[in-house]
């Protein structure tokens, strides 16, 4: 009854991790493959169909040249379903850390003169550009939520995301509390949940990879670590690592540059 | 007659990159290999940030190569502050780039190169007919990124690894696990050697080639090392890694090219088995001769056998490094602490690709003003072009899509790591 | 591993078979289900009012009415309107697929309570769903209720919920049934044309021997109370119905716990008098 | 009830010997500062005066995740981990034992929850006395003792504890250790007389409890819950390590297949923003005040008229766990001192 869907894997500019992600489900790979009719995926085969129409595009990575804009839209237009896959393509992720910088000078300062060459726009993730009708973040994604998004997909519905914090997962997993407990920069607070608090589980505060969580509190989060002792500079840098262009972070750190 | 070949998207490499060839009468009047990945710009985005953030950050340069890009700046920012890590970090740490080295290696070989052998267009296509050689090159891959797992906490962008040490370290129990795995492993690993000897390797590129490999103090074959030796003899302490490439600018690219002295030079599994291969012993050395990398090869689809002696190597010597672990008694140490101070700092490491650099200096509160950071394709850029050269030459009689096909071929026999080539370049003091 | 656990699992979902499906307007649909179990569908007993918990295997749960009269037994009739993940897997399933069902639960209305009464059912859009239920099974048992008037309204005739059903009692002798629509863009609407409470000065109520049971959207409500009120009704002769999210249907979620009151044990049907004592109601 | 005593020294022993009684598990050290119920390997690790741990025993009845069933196109089949797997819980203050008492009242009534009881009835209490921190106001709750809810019960009394016996299965556990216990004699009378009198004197922090479910009604639209929901990073800490917040939410986990599959339950806290978030997007508590007011509220004021009792066992845990410094007992006397004015 039901029908293998049609999906694509794609990237834009990152660091492949979600495609890597993909690769290392290494018990499951061939049951996915079973399961759905892979019609792209560059960096896992050379038989690719550029063209067709797809049930699904994953796409990795954010758009950083103007071109990627176009390849994107191109996705969009054949694919019933976008899911942008990690936290580039769902945040913008490391690479719109500095998206006030301009790029020229960013250019010249890593190729010199000759980099003016090349044409770059500043990161932004997918939904800048088309409509995505689901996220999952992460940097990289997980594992656990690409697998347990997928049968959902094949089901006919959009997967279940969690609306809290890594908070949540983190106290789940019954981890002594960095933040209250240590005094460390631990921004599980503004952070979407579903890594299972994987960092403060190795007593490594959370970095937000995942980026924010719906209505994230971030005016209350600044002014716990700033009561904590650590500075506005060191609070802003952990908030633009690696979803600088979300809303409710934007909002906090042009907080940051004005006064 | 001239012939052009552009080949856009380069299939079955982690990143984007294309290749455009010229050919007019027999001769190559142009080769490149254009990596064609976005830029991100990263050492742009590292300036003024804590020390501690860094190799967070720098990781995201690549996913296959995150857990030595992390070890790496990790060790450049312990330079930089005369942090000494402990016996334990340092094993440890080894134990981490073996799983890394296991992981890349395997999903190489059997999933990225290995198609190309037995003619289908990827690992699932290829799972078809050949079940058994997909399920060994995935049974492989994941112990590798179990090792990582155990140890860095994440296979892909490692949490767990600190500058200083780790955040929690292994338990014994986790260890012994590991070991478990690790000892099947060597036995498919095995299978996998039998295997691949029994494959021909293409010879048209051949030519002759520089190698560049890093080496341990106690001459050792490893993943870690304090000198930078070259086939031809020289060698180098890593903190004087300009001395060896020479990075530059190419129009084409987004990636820049390393030359030492003007002259290409290759890195990665063969470069380390040439310059090192003597120092290899047991199972890894019984591989090394069956699959004839004994002796000096200047054949780069050699580097696709290199890395599966290494998957021998890397297996043997994680088992080794564990039991060291648990001999010693597995102590649950916090990171070693950090006293920051104005330096620079550089640290060097194999990747699975080929030698890794991350040179960083700070000021006297820790917060990095310039980072270099230079990755294997990149040093590996030239000398793929100067193969793809001979190639052409070689092949010229060739119809265009066997071409097209066999310059893909040596490009992958790169292992090329196309995010990584492309984090871009130094950013001094701007 | 499943036999340590008691066989009462109210959590247990009961497989039905979708026996029909008959669209209503846009987005809403009438399913009639079947149990599987000869036994479950035997021990099924509702009252008017009350819910079930349909899980569509794989994608999850909701908490749907039931629209049919326990007077009607044979097929359990569901009407669904299309909102989100659940609902849409539901409407994706055809005829002769397997669903999930458990219940029923909540309160229902007080049917025993409301005899020998006037009953006044007022119902703005989906609303009617429930209060089908309740019309049918005081139409069915004719005899225990005095006068019995419904009155309903949907924006325009093509969102009439159960339509031809409700046009057929225009002329029974033994309700009065008023049917309305905002608008008529078909010109051949036989009923009125307005809002549900323009429909108060059509009618004489009698608010010591009435009983009211409303349920439809949060402005309907407040028009109707104030209707109701402006004619002296006690608040415990107002019924209503509210909707909480809700996830297990007996009262151990938390989820729809409005102040010190479930809306799945103690509701979904509460008095008015019940409704201006919680907090945070519509 | 039955009553004995146990020599100090002879602790751990009973302890190791309880094993035969189900897996043991007690305080042990998680992290730097803090402590968390788990599997005691070695006895000598227990901390025998770990005060709070971080995740309150409920976890033993109603894990953070839970299968409820595996579904296949044919239906579904109940399912329950570890069903049937015996525990000795030891070291549970009476705080923790009303927290479970609570959860009792919770998941029996109309409807039993068949996976809470299930496990519950497999797992045995022995419990034992504390002295209390700034944290803690079980005083203010009447959770600082408890006559039953446990099999067994230890009080300090200097070299000894007094150990009530509150259930067969505890006078099981004593006689199958005899030669640990001993009987109580007048110096142990005396003595416990005395610590339960100064234990009283140790609580640093005291709520007024009287009227409060009226005072809940009056200040229901204070500013004070506005300050609260200003801070609050709906983190969902509190409700995690509250002994008595059970709400939970379900979700259907599919195979590959897409057809095979599970429902899970999963701890769910009335501070999330999609709590009370129902189709067609209306929200029934939008202002993160509102929620913070519900958890409250509910503790305080719904469940005192549900059950008859407030879901609060003045542990201190929602106090320690709160990033944002949100603290119950100051909320609640800032409440009645607005009332005062
Ligand atoms: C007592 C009661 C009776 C109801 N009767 C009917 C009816 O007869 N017909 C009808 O079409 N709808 C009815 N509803 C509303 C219906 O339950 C929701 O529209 C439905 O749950 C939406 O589920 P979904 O998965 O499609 O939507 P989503 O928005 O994707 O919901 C996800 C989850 O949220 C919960 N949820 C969302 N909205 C609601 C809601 N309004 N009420 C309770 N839980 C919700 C459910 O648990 C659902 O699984 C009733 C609700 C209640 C409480
Ligand atoms: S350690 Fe971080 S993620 Fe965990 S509870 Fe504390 S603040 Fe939240
Ligand atoms: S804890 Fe934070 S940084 Fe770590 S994986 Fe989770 S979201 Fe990412
Ligand atoms: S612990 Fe504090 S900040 Fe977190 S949800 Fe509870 S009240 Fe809000």
């Amino acid at each position: 009854m039901i029908v293998k869907p049609k999906i694509g894997i794609f990237g834009l500019t990152g660091c492949s991790g979600e495609q890597i992600v993909i690769l290392n489900c290494e018990d499951e790979l061939l049951d996915i493959a079973g399961a759905v009719d892979i019609r792209v995926f560059h960096t896992a085969t050379s038989d690719n169909d550029e063209q067709g129409p797809l049930d699904i595009a994953f796409v990795e990575g954010s758009v950083v040249k103007p071109e990627e804009v176009e390849v994107l839209k191109r996705i969009r237009k054949r694919a019933k379903l976008l899911v942008a896959i990690g936290t580039c393509a769902a945040w913008g992720g490391i690479p719109a850390m500095h998206n006030e910088l301009s790029r020229a000078d960013l250019c010249r300062a890593v190729y010199g003169g000759e980099g003016e060459c090349f044409e770059t726009i500043p990161p932004q993730p997918l939904r800048a550009f088309v409509k995505v009708d689901y996220n999952i973040s992460g940097c990289p994604m997980e594992k656990d939520d690409f697998l347990r998004a997928v049968p959902m997909l094949i089901h006919g519905d959009l997967p279940l995301q969690p609306a809290y914090a890594v908070c949540t997962e983190c106290k789940m997993r019954e981890n002594e509390c960095l933040l209250v407990t240590r005094g460390q920069l631990c921004l599980g607070p503004l952070t979407l949940a579903g890594c299972n608090a994987r960092c403060p589980s190795y007593g490594v505060a959370c970095c937000g990879c995942r980026g924010p969580v719906d209505e994230a509190n971030v005016a209350s989060e600044v002014k716990i670590l700033q009561e904590k002792g650590f500075t506005l500079a060191d609070i802003h840098n952990a908030l633009r690592t690696f979803a600088a262009p979300a809303q409710a972070l934007e909002k906090e750190l042009s907080r940051g540059i004005t006064g | 007659m001239s012939t052009s070949i552009v080949i856009d998207h380069l299939c079955r490499i982690e990143g984007h990159g294309g290749i455009t060839v010229e050919i007019k009468n027999g001769k190559a009047t142009r080769v490149q290999m254009d990596i064609l990945e976005g830029t991100r710009f990263f050492e742009a985005l590292l300036k003024g940030r804590i020390y501690s953030e860094v190799p967070g950050i720098v990781s995201r340069i690549c996913s296959i190569c995150s857990g030595v890009h992390t070890i790496t700046s990790q060790l450049a920012v312990e330079d930089a502050f005369g942090v000494q890590v402990t016996p334990q970090t340092r094993l440890l740490r080894d134990l981490f780039l073996q799983g890394g080295n296991i992981e890349s290696h395997a999903l190489h070989v059997f999933c990225l190169a290995l198609p190309d052998y037995l003619g289908y267009s990827g690992a699932i296509a290829m799972a078809a007919d050949h079940p058994d050689k997909v399920k060994l090159g995935l049974e492989l891959k994941k112990i590798g990124n179990t090792v990582q797992e155990v140890v860095g906490g994440r296979a892909v962008h490692p949490v767990n690894t600190v500058v200083g040490g780790f955040g929690k370290v292994p338990t014994a129990d986790e260890l012994r696990q590991l070991r478990n795995k690790l000892v099947e492993g060597l036995d498919l690993a095995q299978t996998a050697v039998d295997f691949v000897a029994s494959l021909e390797t293409p010879r048209f590129t051949e030519s002759p080639t520089l190698y560049a490999a890093l080496r341990p103090a106690d001459g050792s074959f490893s993943l870690l090392g304090e000198q930078i030796c070259l086939s031809n003899g020289q060698a180098y302490p890593i903190h004087e890694y300009r001395q060896v490439c020479n990075e530059f600018v190419v129009p084409h690219s987004h990636s820049k090219h390393s030359m030492f002295n003007g002259q290409p030079f290759m890195v990665g599994a063969l470069a380390r088995l040439m310059i090192n291969g003597a120092a290899l012993n047991g199972l890894a050395k019984e591989a090394a001769q069956r699959l004839g990398l004994d002796s000096f090869t200047e054949n780069i689809f050699h580097n696709n056998t290199a890395q599966v002696v290494e998957l021998v190597y890397s297996l043997e010597h994680s088992i080794q490094l564990i039991d060291e672990l648990l001999q010693a008694g597995v102590k649950q140490e916090k990171p070693v602490e950090v006293k920051v101070r104005a330096a620079r700092g550089t640290g060097a490491a194999e990747a699975p690709r080929g030698i890794l650099y991350h040179s960083y200096t700070f000021d006297e509160q820790g917060r990095l003003t310039s980072a270099d950071v230079i990755a294997p394709t990149s040093q590996n850029a030239a000398n793929i072009e100067k193969d793809m050269r001979v190639a052409v030459e070689r092949l010229a009689g060739e119809p265009k899509e066997v071409l097209a096909h066999k310059l893909e071929m040596v490009a992958r026999a790169y292992d090329p790591c196309l995010s990584c080539s492309v984090h871009l370049v130094d950013l001094t003091n701007g | 591993m499943s036999e340590h656990l008691p066989k009462e699992n109210p959590y247990q979902p009961h497989l039905a078979r979708i026996v029909r499906i008959l669209p209503q307007i846009p987005d809403h649909r009438l399913f009639q289900l079947r149990f599987e179990d000869q036994e479950v569908a035997r021990n099924f007993k509702h009252r008017p009012g009350q819910f079930v918990e349909l899980s569509v295997l794989g994608t999850g749960e909701a908490p749907i009415s039931i629209s049919s009269s326990p007077t009607r037994p044979g097929t359990l009739e569901l009407c669904v309107r299309k909102v989100g993940r659940v609902t849409e897997a539901l409407f994706r399933l055809p005829v002769d697929s397997l669903i999930g069902i458990r219940g029923p639960y909540g309160n229902g209305y007080p049917v025993e309570d409301m005899e020998g009464h006037n009953l006044l059912l007022v119902a703005g859009g989906l609303g009617m769903a429930p209060l089908r239920s309740l019309l049918w099974y005081a139409m069915d048992n004719r005899t225990k209720f005095k006068d019995i008037i419904l009155m309903y309204g949907a924006r325009v005739p093509a969102d009439m919920l159960f339509k031809y059903e409700l046009l057929g009692l225009l002329d029974q002798p033994d309700i009065t049934c008023l049917l309305t629509v905002d608008r008529d863009d078909t010109g051949r609407w036989p009923a009125h044309i307005g809002v549900v409470p323009k429909l108060f000065d059509k009618v004489d109520l009698d608010p010591k021997t009435t009983i009211a049971a409303i349920c439809g959207p949060p402005v309907m409500y407040k028009f109707v109370l104030q209707k109701l009120l402006e004619r002296n009704f006690s608040k415990d002769h107002i019924l209503m119905s509210l909707e909480r999210k809700m996830k297990c249907g007996v009262g151990k979620c938390g989820h729809c716990a409005i102040g010190y009151k479930y809306t799945c044990l103690d509701g979904p049907i509460f008095t008015y008098w019940d409704v201006i004592n919680l907090p945070e109601v519509v | 009830m039955k009553i004995v005593t146990l020599h100090k020294a002879n602790l751990l022993p009973f302890l190791e010997a309880t094993r035969s009684f189900g897996e043991l598990h007690a305080p042990l050290r998680q992290g730097e500062k803090s402590f968390a119920f788990r599997k005691v390997d070695d006895v000598a690790e227990i901390k025998v005066d770990c005060l709070r741990t971080i995740l309150p025993p409920k976890k033993y009845f109603m894990p953070p995740e839970q299968t409820m069933f595996s579904f296949t196109p044919e239906g579904y089949r109940p399912e329950n981990e570890e069903a049937g797997k015996k525990y000795v819980l030891f070291g549970l203050h009476p705080c923790d034992i009303h927290g479970i008492k609570i959860l009792d009242l919770v998941f029996s009534g109309k409807y039993t929850d068949p996976y809470y009881f299930e496990r519950r009835k497999h797992v045995a209490i022995i419990g034992l006395d504390c002295i209390p921190d700034q944290y803690c106001f079980c005083n203010s709750m009447g959770t600082y003792f408890t006559e039953d809810g446990f099999d067994l019960f230890l009080s300090d009394i200097g070299d000894k504890y007094m150990v009530m016996v509150g259930t067969s299965l505890g006078d099981d556990m004593v006689n199958a250790s005899a030669n640990l216990f001993g009987e109580v004699d007048e110096q142990a009378k005396e003595e416990f007389k005395r610590r339960s009198n100064a234990r009283r004197d140790h609580f640093k922090v005291e709520v007024e409890t009287w009227g409060l479910p009226e005072i809940f009604d009056l200040e229901y639209e204070s500013q004070l819950w506005k300050e609260a929901g200003e801070k609050c990073l709906s983190c969902g800490a509190c409700s995690m390590v509250c002994p008595t917040c059970y709400c939970y939410d379900v979700l259907d986990l599919l195979e590959l297949d897409a057809q095979r599959g599970v429902r899970k339950r999963r701890w769910d806290s009335c501070l999330f923003k999609d709590y009370a978030l129902v189709a067609g997007g209306h929200n029934f508590r939008k202002e993160r005040s509102s929620r913070v007011k519900n958890r409250f509220f509910h503790k305080q004021r719904g469940f005192v008229a549900e059950y008859g009792r407030p879901a609060c066992t003045g542990c201190g845990r929602c106090i320690e766990a709160c990033p944002a410094d949100i603290n119950i007992i100051e909320l609640i006397t800032k409440l009645r001192s607005e009332i005062n004015v």
